[in-house]
């Protein structure tokens, strides 16, 4: 149960990363990683597709609270795009979603984050 | 009264060891999609369940490191409430003490964690926590 | 000797009801992907999980209307092999008396039936039957 | 966990029945029903596309056994395509594919049918 992620950076402007499989604690460990080496190489504006995650679970995305935590302090911007259902209420619950905006899809993202 | 009876009853046991909670995510689908539940409530049901699992598999302790589940197809006739109790035998807790987590306090502090409870609560249509010094059982559930 | 540990065991009871093998064939699939199968391996343990489940909710006249699972890893140190028994407290039958289906004489013959175990033994790596006075446990096996 | 059975009389003769979900008892019986109403219209070239069940039962399997018996009374043919590996197997494990062709796709099906 290995979280694959991958990065594309967009000639706009916005880093966006790809998970496939179970965001779990070395899901979330693995993601972090690559979010802080973007963050590392500059890149202030991340937008995270998860259209490849069906589940998910706490432990996983609390480690992802450490990267809005990083977006606060550089007034950078991290986006979600591509949730399930479950995955968005969960973020709702958690609040989550007044740091981080949830887009239905990355065009839609990428054009909302790149014109800010 | 409304969704009294028992209409079929499974049961799980797991060991307390990674991703065996995906075990107890896959029976409680099997049992909510023969009830055909939506695949939005489906969803639902196997992330409590699973945050469940993990509470007990990294908090009670439990010298067996098992966790019992049962999974129970309630209603009158038709199948109304998919009811699910996971069970540990470890320590116990007091959720009546547990702190409620904020956003705001978990950005500043050392602690991210603490979602479990809150987000099976937040999922689920009820949820009751049983736990004491012979273990914790958490019993939840919802309505198709 | 290779395979010899256990590496981890769930169990699972079900009910002889009407699309219960389904939630077997549910944890199998859990199983399997946890030790990496391939997909067409995880699908063939499936069908034989749900031939055998059946097998006993149909042929066994268990009183107690129960199927009891167990889904073991075994591998020493990697996970090398998906273990499952399926097993009923029926009247159980003769293994060797039960005739091999042939196609020619089915299409001939009014029971069209009679194919699971074939089916099993055909999907499956190893199959071994017990069955007595007490019930019946098929035990069946898949290396990864 | 209904079967659905759907059927596309093809202009080339073959009438094709669809399936979707899990061919059990049930299943079976409702496959048998559809093709003998077909058989009763006069189809005497029926195609299978299971491309919709991704679990069979023998028990669900065994009552196709009946359509491949009409099939050789009245001289038709019965074929299958879009069959999940396993069920392929199954199909081979029980002798089937002696008297029912198994095509990869229903367009590869239907020509091959239509032509003979
Ligand atoms: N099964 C359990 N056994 C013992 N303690 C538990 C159990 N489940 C929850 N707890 C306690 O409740 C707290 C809150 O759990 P939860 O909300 O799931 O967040 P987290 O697991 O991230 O700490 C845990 O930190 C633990 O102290
Ligand atoms: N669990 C069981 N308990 C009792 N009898 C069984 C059991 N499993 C199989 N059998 C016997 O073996 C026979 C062959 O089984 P099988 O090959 O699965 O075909 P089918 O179930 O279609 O008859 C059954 O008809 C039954 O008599």
């Amino acid at each position: 149960m290995t979280l694959k992620v991958t990065v594309d950076r967009k000639p706009e402007g916005v880093a966006v990363i790809y998970t496939e499989g179970y965001i779990n604690n070395q899901g979330g460990e693995e993601i972090a990683r690559v979010a802080f080496d973007l963050i590392g190489d500059g890149h202030k504006v991340l937008l995270l597709n998860l259209e490849g995650t069906k589940i998910v679970n706490s432990i996983g995305i609390s480690i992802l609270i450490e990267i809005i935590e990083k977006m606060l302090e550089i007034e950078g911007k991290l986006a979600f795009c591509n949730l399930t259902p479950t995955i968005e209420k969960t973020f709702h619950i958690m609040g989550l979603t007044q740091y981080a905006a949830i887009h239905a899809d990355e065009v839609s993202a990428v054009a909302e984050m790149a014109g800010r | 009264m409304a969704n009294s009876a028992i209409l079929r009853e499974v049961t799980l046991t797991l060991p307390m060891l990674p991703d065996m909670e995906i075990a107890a995510s896959k029976t409680a689908t099997a049992m909510a999609e023969y009830m055909q539940m939506s695949s939005d409530k489906i969803d639902e049901v196997r992330m409590a369940v699973v945050e469940a699992c993990i509470n007990s598999f990294e908090h009670s302790d439990a010298t067996d490191r098992k966790v019992y589940l049962t999974f129970a197809v309630l209603g009158d006739d038709e199948p109304e409430k998919l009811q699910i109790s996971i069970r540990d035998t470890g320590h116990g807790f007091e959720p009546t003490e547990v702190e409620e987590p904020r956003i705001e306090e978990k950005l500043r502090s050392e602690r991210k964690r603490g979602w479990g409870l809150k987000i099976i609560q937040g999922l689920m249509d009820e949820v009751e926590i049983h736990s004491g010094r012979d273990g914790t059982r958490v019993v939840m559930s919802k309505l198709r």
